[in-house]
């Protein structure tokens, strides 16, 4: 009966909506800037992105003095991306609709950032990603986009010319997880490893998680010096096992998608001494962030997670843009455009590095860094540390 | 929401309720007041409180009011259209999340009917209904982007200046019908189940080569996908700058979204009910309750399951390209086999072969995952950084992986076995039209 | 082209695809026993498989927790994993049957198929809830046991491990254990009876919905045992492990003749080995133009062909239709 | 005139032989029955009639134009309709709607008629649906129109199946035991009512019976099969004195009914 039905189903839509009714109404008011983050909160990447939102919550709370001074609130605003292009575009437009909000700190995945920032670019809002290392979040030439960490070409080319100086590869094998950044990263390899007249004698692709065999096999045939992985440590691992159980005894390097303590716990002995690249080295490496890891030890109550202290250092730069921004507005409640226009003249001396940004958003000088897996994760070493500019070319 | 059927008139007023009570219920001046006091109060409420999800969701329940209360179908029609035509861009321009939702749930409940045509009516179970949804979306994504210069030996012509993309809307109609058809002819003759699991199959195709056309040929980008894809041209920008209203693009392109998006649902809409109460409609139906005996009273099987394909996947062709131009950037992560389940969902939710079933359907699963799954992941999130102990356990010990959000599989799957074991025809279940709505000819017509 | 090389890998592709082929025929059994039995394609059993693998691996973690892994032989606990995956995986098949598909029995086809695709959407999120809490990690490694990973070297090039014989030993004897339950015991019979024709079954004093939950259990029980050995051999495992897999064992199972125990057997191993050559030597062939992605494509490529071309499948025979 | 001829028909299923070499024909305007104990054939026969199997020898005319091969709907449209033995009725449909199926293949509209509701539409539909309210009232039906075909009770579902075939616009009707679960009396109204069918709307019709009474009072002709050959075959009388007839029916009274 309808009667009965419609009261079934208001009854059902009130105790829904009921739910997720926390801290949505209100926080409006005079005089509050907000910085977002959109990380992925949820899911299997949900340990970074939660320590990314952590850290730039620890930034906020340690360096919103001048902001403050100066007669706003400051207010963290974090949205979960899930890792998925959907979820944060329709996360974008939320962003945007919220006018307090001044600067997008993120986000973690490049397949999500590049269609979110579009949505910024709208309102001209700025981002400033301490982790996205595609090359094209940059190369698309938005006057919005900015980063911190390094690029993955040069973290191709970075661990190319290790492959070949540091490992003496003369050949190496390519296999990757057919993802945006997986491929992505294996393209570079690729392209350095050939540049520097080191043999590649395979380059295969693949979403399979387990059954690495018909992959494998032609690499025992084919003996390579080394393998390299393009794609992340759920799948990097039991590759890795899987080869050296078939035998073969090449070694075995990645990028800082494998970068986890994950990888060890799946991959066993079978990572222990491998190599790999990453352009978001542990705090024991910035001499300046052991300070922020005790913080956030003492915060938090639990150690920073890779790309923590690129978003500390993200949301400073945040913060002394949106200060300028103020400055420049004689007091007043600075524009979006302001606020992005801003970012780009930032000098910063951050904890990972000194970040200064080329015209494109590119850091002028990143920071990479070659790590050595040990049989303890905390033991891994750093093996090699450079600070290159970012390419000004398109590639 | 044009045309649905009243659910129940006021002439088939209930014996077994109060007189007063049925009075009331079919006293037309007073449910226009409570239509217009729930629809205007809360969307004055997200006005007031843009960023509150509950008030959003107070409007979304108003709309299912108009849908539920016994008013008779012009007098919905006319609130339907005030709600979505006036009152939603208004408050989307306000707060542009809620424009962001309105457009998916738009663009889903298209889908649910096309799949709705395939497994509601036509009773052909398609796991791979997405595949035609990243056709229609890559069609455009390839020529709307300079990604075709990278495979066509042609200089300078890509991407496509922003009108083709009106061209592409009927282009992704046809390749969409196109693609179902050429799935349809070799599959169509296998028996129900053995049709699921080669949809499903061809569903993992298409996003397999899209992920791989990347080489020898560079199609598809693969998994780096496609950016930028140009959007439509904001054509009515001068004529809206001729009676003094100036707003950006970043305002008029998700109006300009939502009003396509509303228009082809309408239409697609409006298609479902003319081809279901048509010799068409009643023939798919005929092959869902019994394909020998339908064939041996003259349908011709393979022809109208043919039609059935051809006709869902239009639709999501259309929808396609419409996603790719609205999204700026696809990669073929966003159709997977989970995306499929989803529609199915919907149509299941909602109740198979039931068009207002299919619609409330689509609506209510985007908004759950949307904002509802979301709302809870977030809420949970705060609660964990609150650091509460509720019976000894710190809520901080909360495994990140436990987020509502990512359960979407468990929810859908739910959603199916409930569904089947309680109630097959849905929450809102196909009503068969009564005899009075046929036109029978008697008046010379037109 | 580097023939060479093509020649010098294909003993070692044989093998692969032999592992494979046998993994897919053991999951192929259940879909093929559950078909034959109900005519229902059985969607959720690519997480029963997947939860014997979760069995197996739980299992170890506990006991090498506890010190245990050392203290026994490693066969010993191999068998005994096998069979508690088999446990766990065919008394969960029997819940499914009895919770989503047994109300739904006499229903239009569609229904129980769409109620089996959401016993296998909920299955994997309740696995990956159920390992998020408990061990907080969803992607779990089996321990390895230094005994099965010993290569047994045949020539320069060939080589393989002891588990892959492993696999290929325990999925013989459970095909041919079942093939002998089937055909040559009294259950059997009755199972045979059932599928044939369920009323007169029922009417020949067999009791119809025990013969099912047999069914169901010793399917799932199969399953289960393939997820163990799944486990053993590529020594990872994810609430998602199952559907690529399960997909390919239904292939497998249509492919070899639905309904039939040596026909799985067959399809499986043909499909395993189409796989593994595909997978192997596509890149090698085309220069790097199709890479080992394109084996599902295959894969499903001849599932539409079969299917198309001979219904029945490989050793199928003509049924009769019922009208 | 010859209206339905078949010759030398077989129908195998993997070892098991149903229909073995029938010969059979049927002229306009008359009534025919096949009979025969279980699993002799009948349905099967049928069956090739209708185009749901297509025999493996032997050819089958309609209006001496060969079906073999055709799809079962194209059959119809060459003026074959049918009933089955165990009601396939579209048991979510209404009746009018089950009906209106039955018109389908002479529903000339395009696909733009229907989205586009043309005049066309409007007539096509209009001529349809008043068809199909004849034919309900023909059989008996009316009032019934909006009921579901499944919540008919068993006599009006196989009013309805016929009222279905009829739809068809059928110049032969094959009705698979027509009168099976139905009382002496209303068997023997239905049997009036296809007399009118033959007299009122020229139809020639084709029965599978099991009611001898029936079948002996209505047919013109009677076909006897047995293991899928024909044995008898001619006027009733004379086929219900056939020895081989009787024997087919004694011989196996006992056995009771073989499968399949």
């Amino acid at each position: 009966m309808i009667s009965r039905r419609s009261l079934f189903i208001l009854t059902l839509a009130l105790a829904v909506a009921a739910v997720p009714a926390t801290g949505q109404l209100g926080a409006q008011g005079k005089g509050t800037i907000k910085i977002a983050t959109q990380t992925p909160l949820s899911g299997e990447l949900a340990a970074l992105g939660e320590g990314m939102k952590l850290a730039t919550q620890l930034a906020i709370e340690q360096l919103k003095g001048p902001v403050e001074k100066a007669g706003f609130k400051v207010e963290l605003v974090p949205f979960d991306d899930q890792a998925k292009p959907d979820v944060g575009v329709a996360n974008a437009k939320n962003i945007l609709a919220d006018k307090d909000i001044l600067v997008v700190v993120g986000h973690l995945n490049s397949g999500v950032a590049l269609p979110a920032s579009e949505v910024y670019k709208e309102a001209n809002l700025a981002m400033v990603s301490p982790a996205n290392t595609s090359p094209l979040i940059t190369d698309r030439g938005l006057p919005n986009v900015s980063r911190v960490c390094g690029r993955d070409d040069v973290q191709g080319a970075v661990a190319a010319q290790f492959a070949k100086e540091n490992l003496k590869a003369k050949s190496v094998y390519i296999v990757h997880n057919k993802n945006q950044y997986g491929q992505g990263i294996a393209e570079f390899f690729q392209e350095w490893s050939k540049k520097n007249g080191v043999n590649v004698v395979g380059f295969e692709g693949s979403e399979e998680r387990a059954n690495f065999d018909p992959i494998l096999t032609p690499i025992k045939a084919k003996n390579p010096d080394v393998i390299f992985f393009g794609g992340e440590y759920p799948q990097a691992a039991p590759l890795f096992r899987q080869a050296r159980e078939k035998g073969i005894k090449s070694k075995f390097m990645g990028p800082d998608g494998v970068d986890s303590s994950e990888l060890l716990k799946l991959g066993g002995d079978a990572v222990v001494g491998m190599h790999y690249t990453t352009v978001a080295g542990g705090v024991k490496e910035y001499p300046k962030a052991k300070a922020f890891a005790d913080s956030f030890k003492k915060k938090f109550n639990k150690d920073p997670e890779p790309f923590a202290a690129q978003s500390y250092d993200s949301t400073a730069i945040a913060l002394k843009a949106i200060e300028a921004a103020i400055k420049d507005a004689g007091g007043k409640m600075p524009t979006r455009d302001a606020v992005t226009k801003a970012v780009r003249k930032v000098k910063h001396s951050g904890i990972t590095s000194a970040v200064e940004f080329d015209d494109k958003g590119d850091p002028k000088k990143a920071t990479y860094l070659i790590y050595q897996v040990a049989k303890k994760w905390d033991d891994r070493k750093m093996v090699k540390r450079l600070e290159i500019a970012a390419p000004q070319k398109k590639m | 929401m044009t045309d649905v059927p009243s659910p129940s008139g006021p002439t088939t007023g209930a014996v077994d309720v109060a007189p007063g009570l049925q009075r009331w219920r079919s006293h037309p001046v007073l449910l226009n007041v409570l239509v217009a006091a729930a629809l205007f109060g809360s969307a004055i409420l997200v006005w007031v409180v843009p960023r509150s999800i509950i008030a959003f969701m107070a409007f979304q329940a108003s709309l299912l009011v108009i849908y539920l209360l016994p008013l008779d179908v012009r007098t919905k029609l006319a609130w339907a259209a005030v709600a979505l035509g006036v009152l939603m861009p208004m408050l989307g321009t306000h707060n542009g999340y809620y424009m962001e939702v309105a457009i998916q749930v738009g663009i889903f409940v298209a889908l649910a009917l096309g799949l709705n045509i395939v497994v509601g009516l036509a009773g052909l179970l398609d796991l791979g209904y997405v595949a035609f949804y990243a056709v229609g979306a890559y069609l455009w994504a390839i020529f709307g982007s300079p990604q075709a210069a990278k495979f066509l030996p042609i200089e300078g012509v890509f991407p496509l200046p922003a009108p083709w993309f009106f061209a592409f809307l009927i282009l992704g109609l046809a390749v969409g019908a196109i693609t179902g058809i050429l799935l349809g002819l070799p599959v169509l003759r296998l028996r129900g189940d053995y049709l699921a699991i080669v949809t499903l199959g061809f569903g993992e195709v298409v996003r397999v080569l899209a992920n791989n056309l990347d080489k020898p040929w560079n199609i598809t980008n693969g998994p780096k996908g496609i950016t930028p894809i140009s959007r439509p041209p904001l054509f009515f920008e001068p004529a809206l700058s001729a009676l003094g209203i100036d707003a950006p693009p970043s305002v008029l392109y998700p109006l300009l979204f939502y009003f396509m998006v509303l228009g082809i649902a309408a239409v697609v809409i409006v298609i479902n009910r003319r081809l279901e109460g048509s010799h068409v409609g009643r023939a798919w139906e005929a092959i869902r309750e019994d394909e020998v005996a339908a064939q041996a009273m003259g349908v011709p099987l393979v022809r109208m399951k043919l039609l059935a394909f051809a006709i869902g996947a239009s639709f999501a062709g259309v929808m396609g390209v419409i996603f790719s131009a609205k999204q700026l950037f696809i990669s073929p992560e966003s159709f997977t086999f989970l995306e499929s389940i989803g529609v199915l969902a919907m149509v299941i939710l909602g109740g198979m072969g039931s068009i207002p079933g299919a619609i409330i359907g689509a609506s209510a699963v985007t908004i759950l995952n949307l904002q509802v799954l979301k709302g809870l992941s977030l809420w949970l999130n705060e609660l964990r950084n609150s650091g509460l102990t509720v019976l000894g356990y710190n809520l901080a010990d909360l495994p990140s992986q436990f987020e509502p959000a990512k359960y979407e599989r468990m929810i859908f799957g739910m959603i199916l076995i409930l569904m089947m074991i309680y109630r097959p025809a849905g929450i809102f279940p196909a009503r068969r039209r009564k005899l009075e709505t046929y036109h029978r000819g008697e008046e010379p017509a037109a | 082209m580097d023939w060479e090389l093509l020649l010098a890998i294909f003993p070692q592709v044989v093998m692969d695809g032999l592992v494979l082929g046998f993994m897919y025929a053991l999951i192929a059994l259940g879909y093929t026993m559950v078909y034959g039995v109900l005519e229902l394609i059985n969607f959720a059993h690519s997480e029963i498989f997947m939860v014997g693998g979760f069995v197996g691996v739980e299992i170890l973690l506990t006991m090498q927790a506890t010190g245990w892994l050392d203290t026994f032989n490693p066969f010993v606990i191999l068998i005994f994993i096998i069979l508690m995956g088999m446990a766990v995986s065919g008394v969960l098949a029997v819940v499914v049957e009895r919770v989503a598909y047994r109300p739904l029995r006499g229903a239009p086809r569609l229904i129980p198929l769409i109620s089996a695709i959401g016993v296998s959407f909920f299955l994997q999120d309740l696995v990956r809830l159920g390992e998020s809490l408990w061990r907080n990690a969803f992607y779990l490694t089996y321990p390895s046991f230094a005994a099965f990973n010993t290569r047994i070297e045949i020539a320069e090039t060939i080589d393989f491990s002891v588990k892959s014989v492993i696999v290929v030993v325990a999925s013989l004897a459970m095909l041919f254990a079942l093939q002998f339950l089937v055909t040559r015991t009294k259950l059997g019979k009755a199972i045979r009876a059932v599928a044939e024709d369920q009323p007169t079954a029922s009417l020949m004093g067999v009791n119809v919905n025990r013969i099912i939950s047999l069914t169901f259990l010793i399917g799932g029980a199969m399953g289960g045992a393939a997820g163990v050995l799944f486990g053993v051999q590529y020594n990872t495992i994810n609430p998602f492990t199952g559907f690529i897999p399960g997909i390919k064992a239904f292939t497998a199972a249509v492919l070899g003749g639905i309904g039939n125990i040596p026909g799985a057997m067959v399809g499986g191993l043909v499909l395993g080995l189409l796989e593994a050559f595909a997978a192997s030597y596509l890149s090698l062939l085309t220069g790097g133009a199709f890479g080992a992605e394109y084996k599902d494509i295959f894969a499903f490529s001849i599932l539409i062909v079969i299917l198309i071309f001979r219904p029945r499948g490989l050793l199928g025979e003509v049924v009769r239709e019922r009208t | 005139m010859t209206l339905l001829e078949a010759r030398g028909v077989v129908k195998r299923f993997g070892g098991l032989t149903a229909v073995n070499g029938v010969d059979f024909s049927l002229d306009e305007g008359r009534i025919a029955s096949v009979i025969g104990p279980n699993g002799a054939g009948k349905t099967t026969l049928f069956n090739t009639f209708t185009g749901i199997y297509a025999p493996d020898a032997g050819d089958v005319r309609v209006g001496g134009r060969s079906i073999v091969g055709l799809t079962p709907d194209r059959i119809t449209t060459l003026g074959v309709a049918r009933t089955f033995q165990n009601i396939r009725l579209f048991k979510n449909m209404t009746v009018v709607e089950n009906v209106l199926v039955g018109m389908h293949a002479r529903v000339a509209l395009r696909l733009w008629d229907v989205v586009g509701h043309t005049p066309a539409f409007r007539r096509e539909e209009g001529r349809s649906v008043r068809q199909a309210l004849d034919l309900i009232g023909l059989v008996g039906l009316s009032g019934k129109e909006d009921a579901l075909a499944r919540n008919l009770p068993y006599g009006d579902q196989r009013r309805l199946e016929i009222a279905r075939a009829l739809a068809v616009g059928p110049k032969l009707l094959l009705l698979d035991e027509p009168t099976a679960g139905m009382t002496q009396g209303e068997a023997r109204e239905l049997m009036a009512f296809l007399r009118r069918l033959i007299s009122e709307f020229g139809l020639t019709i084709l029965l599978i019976e099991h009611n001898m009474r029936v079948v002996m009072e209505i047919s013109d002709r009677v076909t006897v099969l047995d293991h899928g050959e024909k044995i008898a075959e001619g006027p009733p009388a004379q086929v219900q004195r056939d020895a081989r007839v009787i024997e087919a029916y004694l011989g196996r009274g006992r056995a009771g009914a073989a499968a399949p």
